[in-house]
């Protein structure tokens, strides 16, 4: 069973800005699509099938934007296919598009996450004032802070361990030319200082709006064999999971879910990982606060509960500490919101293939890419290697 | 559409308007945006593919291959109906405040058509009518800036 | 390919507007049911797939609440699609090839009365070059509908027939929306809706909701007398662009209908994903069905069109009848996008 | 109904690599090469819904018109949902069973927020709330006055203080916002369960 092997043998980005005001909305696709074709060394001709993920429609204003994609993506007579699953949609997109290879269906897949955020605003698009319902007065940080609070409340997290992640990944995507952000001023003093907008949560410590497009390449065995043959390493897939709990479950534990736990565990016994401390060598996470951070190296089994901002720290997670995290800059310097999940997934894959460029980790053998949305309710993973599973 | 109210009346629910409003903006890209800077212009654009075939409206892509096109070429201001259908029941933001026919016009010196508006009487309409674009005075480079086809008399 | 089977069904009574009810509260009598029906303990599903529409719904994120018919707790391995669910079936069918699953719960609903549905789906057109023109789903439709009259692939009369047999056919089928017809002389004599089309060539608006649940191998065996298995099942896009395309015909499906092997036999009945009465003769020829094979014996979409929800209802009534034993193979076919943009078909079985 | 907005993208750097949009070829359409070109539209979209809450949700602010709080039980675990959905997401079945709560509540956690969301003049910071409705076994999320903001703590009793009679409608704006109530703080260990 698992009758296939899956091999990530192109990864191809857009740069990640506000306003991608050079592109139309099927320009944006086609950058990221061309270079992902480009670095698995195929053309539109060679892909058998496309699985595209996104936030809600009603961030650009359009009904399954994908239906008006197909002759840009040259898939006229292919399989086009559309997952919705909220924050950590393109996580659960890639994870589709790997099944279609796994099972044996198709052979070489096309995989997209995209958002053009500036067609509207978040606030707009995420949180109608939809009638007879509670009207946010918090925004949607207000939403998690008070989890977070409760995280440092259980951990006694130092107050600063928001700022130190912050400071650290908006560092690492300095080192990132698609990087969204690029804050070449930036300082501990700096994001310390900014504007305390959901006590805990400063305003330098919250994820940007971005436009932006990834794309991935994948195939089966005898096309991860070739691309290795002629000196272009492929990422190999050695686990994919996702889980989903209700966002209004009584007794459901917002700080540490088990929906996160249990996904973990999922994509590390396919994987082999008994100890992920040891064992992972890199990975992506999917911090759009900063905090969530040490909370998501506790429910992801690199910390024992409680201890998880002891490794931020103490440098672990810095790009020269033993788990470097969120090399590429992560979500805190790009967000646009239906790709952020495979762009943990791109990026885990571009390390494990030698590939990240200046925010590549030597040596990286074993990366995890993480994404999560709603609640904190929904979870897609995935475990990519440089050895063949 | 059938109407058939089958509510059940079992209980009376609450109920309220849910307006969804946005002025969304969109980059248009190089294509595109000569296509409507063309309309402001009052005149029409398309685009060439590798057989020599014109597209208008353009787009940047062979819509059978995916391969990116970018000859940008004059096209007409009348042409011919291949198709139509009549709206009867007129929609907010439609091109037309009365009664017109949708029709898939192509344009003198295209080989695609694309879809608008023709103003004229429902008895009218035929498949092979020729229409002329009508373009609105103020023009501002958008759809808008094209009201509506007439038919050539 | 691993053998999967649809092993249990549920659907709503389909309605013109589901006023009283939110979606959370249409969809989960028939989660219920089709659980109790399968067999499958609630929390022993390895997968769970949905298709919905944020568009319909007008909420961002609207299939979150839905999930809270499921009861996802312990939580659940599970996805959703911006889709109708026959995709959903579909992405639950290749989890089931992988391996990580044997059984999964599919399901989707649409709850299209709320807003003005030709006019909701007028967002699904092209962004930059339609969309502002706001042509609605009917208008689409009438377009494709003369290109088809003008090609000779069908006549007003031919659609008239068409809506007739539909609806009179729905009069045995106890969720249908729409189970009478005026005969179709009569039919003719109504005025246009939106010329070529008249109101009995378009399907109702409706609210609604389905689900069924998947087994792989002895599992299904065990679980159901006679699983209806899916022999194969492949879906295509075409191009979006009404300028691009030949409308009379849809290539998609014939790809589609040669992947699924829908020609490797006899095909008794064919459930077809027909919003507009011309989509009949179209995806017909494109399936290369026989004169005489019963089409739509459930009325189809022009008897009950729960957006979301009626392609993979089309699923449902070739599975019922082969559960039941009426028939041995039939093929099903589900539609997205305007004018049958997007197609999925699937080859359903009897054993023996 | 569209129009072009007059604010021009700001240019961008394309990291190097191996495709980006070509160059279009305007040399056939000279008059529209030397004129100012249309870089974005603006597209004006306006949907309109007929939208119902559902049973549950009807049932929740008919009572809230009366003053009333009212959670569904879930019939497995016991559990009290409030706002009610019309099914427990524990067990996937109907919630029928309604639950009169109380009107005071218990701070589980919260934020302190300094920017203003809610759209009318509040003071700033103010200070939102997961609290839990005695009776309910899932936090709402609500104002908190009438207290110092950085005097807010896990286990704080609250009140919830509503419009006039006279104002009263079925909407969630009934509860203005919550304010201490005067009891002693609930232990921390008795809240273990709720966040």
């Amino acid at each position: 069973m698992g009758a296939e092997r899956v091999a990530v043998v192109g990864v191809g980005q857009t740069k990640y800005t506000a306003v991608r005001g050079d592109v139309s909305l099927p320009g944006l696709l086609r950058e990221a699509t061309f270079r992902a074709l480009e670095d698995a060394q195929m053309t539109l001709a060679d892909i058998d099938a496309i699985v595209i993920g996104k936030a809600p429609d009603f961030f650009e204003g359009i009904m399954v934007p994908e239906y008006s994609f197909v002759e840009a993506l040259g898939a006229v007579g292919k399989p086009i296919f559309r997952v919705h699953t909220a924050g950590s949609v393109s996580g659960s997109t890639a994870i589709v598009a790997s099944g279609l290879i796994e099972s044996g269906v198709h052979e070489r897949v096309l995989t997209i996450g995209w958002e053009m955020q500036s067609c509207s605003e978040a606030m707009w698009a995420l949180s109608f004032n939809m009638p007879f319902q509670q009207q946010l007065v918090a925004g949607a940080g207000g939403y998690f802070a008070p989890y977070i609070r409760q995280y440092i409340a259980r951990s006694n997290a130092p107050d600063d361990t928001g700022v130190l992640v912050a400071l650290k990944d908006r560092q690492n995507a300095l080192k990132n030319p698609y990087a969204h952000l690029h804050e070449h001023d930036i300082s501990y003093e700096s994001v310390k200082e900014s504007l305390m907008l959901w006590d805990p949560i400063r305003y330098s410590e919250t994820c940007p709006s971005s436009d932006g497009a990834i794309a991935l390449i994948l195939t089966n065995e005898a096309g991860g064999d070739a691309a290795s043959a002629e000196g272009r390493p492929p990422a190999w897939v050695h686990g994919t999971s996702f889980r989903s709990e209700p966002a209004m479950a009584a007794g459901r534990d917002q700080v540490s879910p088990q929906a996160g736990k249990d996904c973990a565990a999922d994509v590390y016994r396919q994987a082999g990982i008994t100890n992920p401390r040891e064992q992972i060598d890199v990975v992506e996470m999917y911090v759009p606060f900063s905090w969530y951070e040490p909370m998501w190296l506790e429910n992801l089994g690199f910390a024992e509960e409680g201890t998880g901002w002891q490794l931020t720290h103490d440098g672990v997670t810095a790009m020269d500490g033993d788990l470097p995290i969120n090399c590429s800059g992560g979500v805190l310097s790009t967000n646009p919101i239906g790709a952020s999940g495979m762009i943990r997934f791109g990026e885990a894959a571009l390390q494990v293939r030698g590939m990240a460029g200046e925010h590549q980790i030597d040596g990286a053998r074993t990366a995890l890419g993480h994404a999560y949305g709603g609640a904190a309710q929904f979870y897609a993973m995935w475990v990519v290697g440089a050895d063949k599973p | 559409m059938p109407e058939e109210a089958t509510t059940s009346g079992e209980e009376d629910v609450l109920r309220a308007p849910l307006v969804l409003e946005y002025p969304f903006k969109r980059t248009t890209g190089p294509v595109i945006g000569a296509f409507l800077t063309a309309l402001r212009e009052g005149r029409f654009i398309g685009i060439e593919d590798d057989q020599g075939k014109v597209l208008c409206p353009p787009v940047e892509y062979d819509p059978a291959s995916g391969a990116s096109l970018t000859k940008l070429v004059p096209v007409g201001s009348e042409g011919e109906v291949l198709f139509w259908s009549w709206n009867q029941s007129v929609r907010d933001g439609q091109p037309l405040d009365h009664p017109f026919a949708w029709a898939m016009v192509k344009l003198d010196g295209a080989d695609t058509p694309m879809m608008h508006a023709v103003d004229a009487p429902h008895e009218v309409m035929v498949t092979g009518l020729r229409v002329r674009a009508k373009f609105a005075e103020e023009r501002i480079g958008s759809m808008d800036d094209l009201l509506c086809f007439e038919p050539v008399s | 390919m691993r053998d999967v089977a649809i092993i249990a069904t549920a659907q709503t009574k389909h309605v013109r507007s589901a006023t009283t009810v939110n979606e959370v509260e249409l969809i989960q009598p028939v989660i219920q049911e089709v659980i109790e029906r399968s067999g499958v303990a609630r929390h022993d599903f390895d997968f769970t797939c949905s298709g919905s529409s944020d568009y319909l719904a007008g909420q961002p994120f609207s299939f979150v609440m839905t999930l809270d018919a499921v009861g996802a707790w312990p939580p659940i391995s599970e996805s959703h699609v911006e889709m109708d669910g026959a995709w959903a079936l579909y992405e639950a069918w290749v989890k089931i090839q992988t391996g990580h699953a044997d059984t999964a719960l599919v399901y989707s609903y649409g709850k299209s009365s709320p807003g003005d549905l030709p006019r909701v789906l007028s967002r699904m057109t092209d962004p930059y070059y339609e969309a502002p023109l706001w042509p609605t789903s009917v208008d689409i439709a009438a377009l494709q509908a003369r290109a088809a009259i003008q090609a000779g692939v069908t006549s007003e009369q031919a659609m008239a027939d068409i809506a007739y047999r539909s609806r009179t056919s729905a009069a045995a089928n106890p969720f249908a929306q729409l189970t009478t017809s005026a005969q179709p002389l009569a039919l003719m004599d109504e005025e246009y809706l939106a010329d070529p089309l008249r109101r009995h060539d378009c399907a109702p608006v409706t609210d609604g909701g389905v689900a069924i649940v998947l087994a792989a191998g002895d599992k299904a065996r065990s679980l159901c007398s006679r699983p209806a298995w899916i022999r194969g099942i492949d879906h295509r896009a075409d191009g979006h662009h009404l300028n691009f395309r030949d409308l009379t015909t849809s290539p998609s499906v014939r790809i589609a209908a040669e992947k699924a092997g829908v020609a490797n036999g006899p095909i008794e009945i064919a459930e077809l994903h027909t919003c507009f009465t011309h989509h009949e003769p179209i995806l017909r020829s494109a399936l290369g069905l026989a004169d005489d094979v019963e089409v739509n014996p459930s009325g189809g979409p022009l008897a009950a069109n729960p957006m979301m929800a009626a392609g993979l209802i089309r699923m449902v009534e070739v599975a019922n009848r082969i559960h039941s034993g009426d028939v041995s193979r039939g093929v099903a076919h589900a539609t997205g996008g305007h004018a049958l943009q997007h197609n999925l078909i699937a080859v359903l079985e009897g054993e023996g | 109904m569209t129009d072009t907005t007059s604010s021009e993208p700001a240019p961008i750097e394309i990291p190097e690599g191996v495709w980006s949009q070509p160059e279009v070829d305007m040399s056939a359409i000279e008059e529209i090469a030397s004129v100012e070109s249309v870089r974005s539209v603006r597209a004006f979209a306006s949907l309109t819904y007929d939208y119902t809450p559902g049973l549950a949700t009807t049932r929740f602010l008919r009572a809230i018109k009366e003053k009333r709080l009212v959670g569904e039980r879930c019939s497995e675990t016991g559990k009290v949902y409030v706002p009610p959905r019309g099914v427990s997401p524990v067990s996937g079945m109907p919630t029928t069973e309604q639950v009169d709560l109380g009107l005071d509540g218990t701070v589980v956690s919260f934020c302190v927020v300094n920017l203003d969301f809610t759209g009318n003049a509040q003071e700033i910071p103010y200070v939102s709330a997961l609290i839990l409705v005695d009776g309910s076994d899932i936090p709402i999320y609500g104002l908190v006055r009438e207290i110092p903001y950085n005097e807010v703590q896990p286990g704080l009793r609250l009140k919830s203080v509503w419009v006039e009679d006279s104002e009263m409608t079925t909407s969630f704006e009934n509860i203005k916002w919550w304010a201490p109530n005067g009891e002693p703080d609930v232990p921390a260990s008795e809240l273990a369960d709720y966040v």
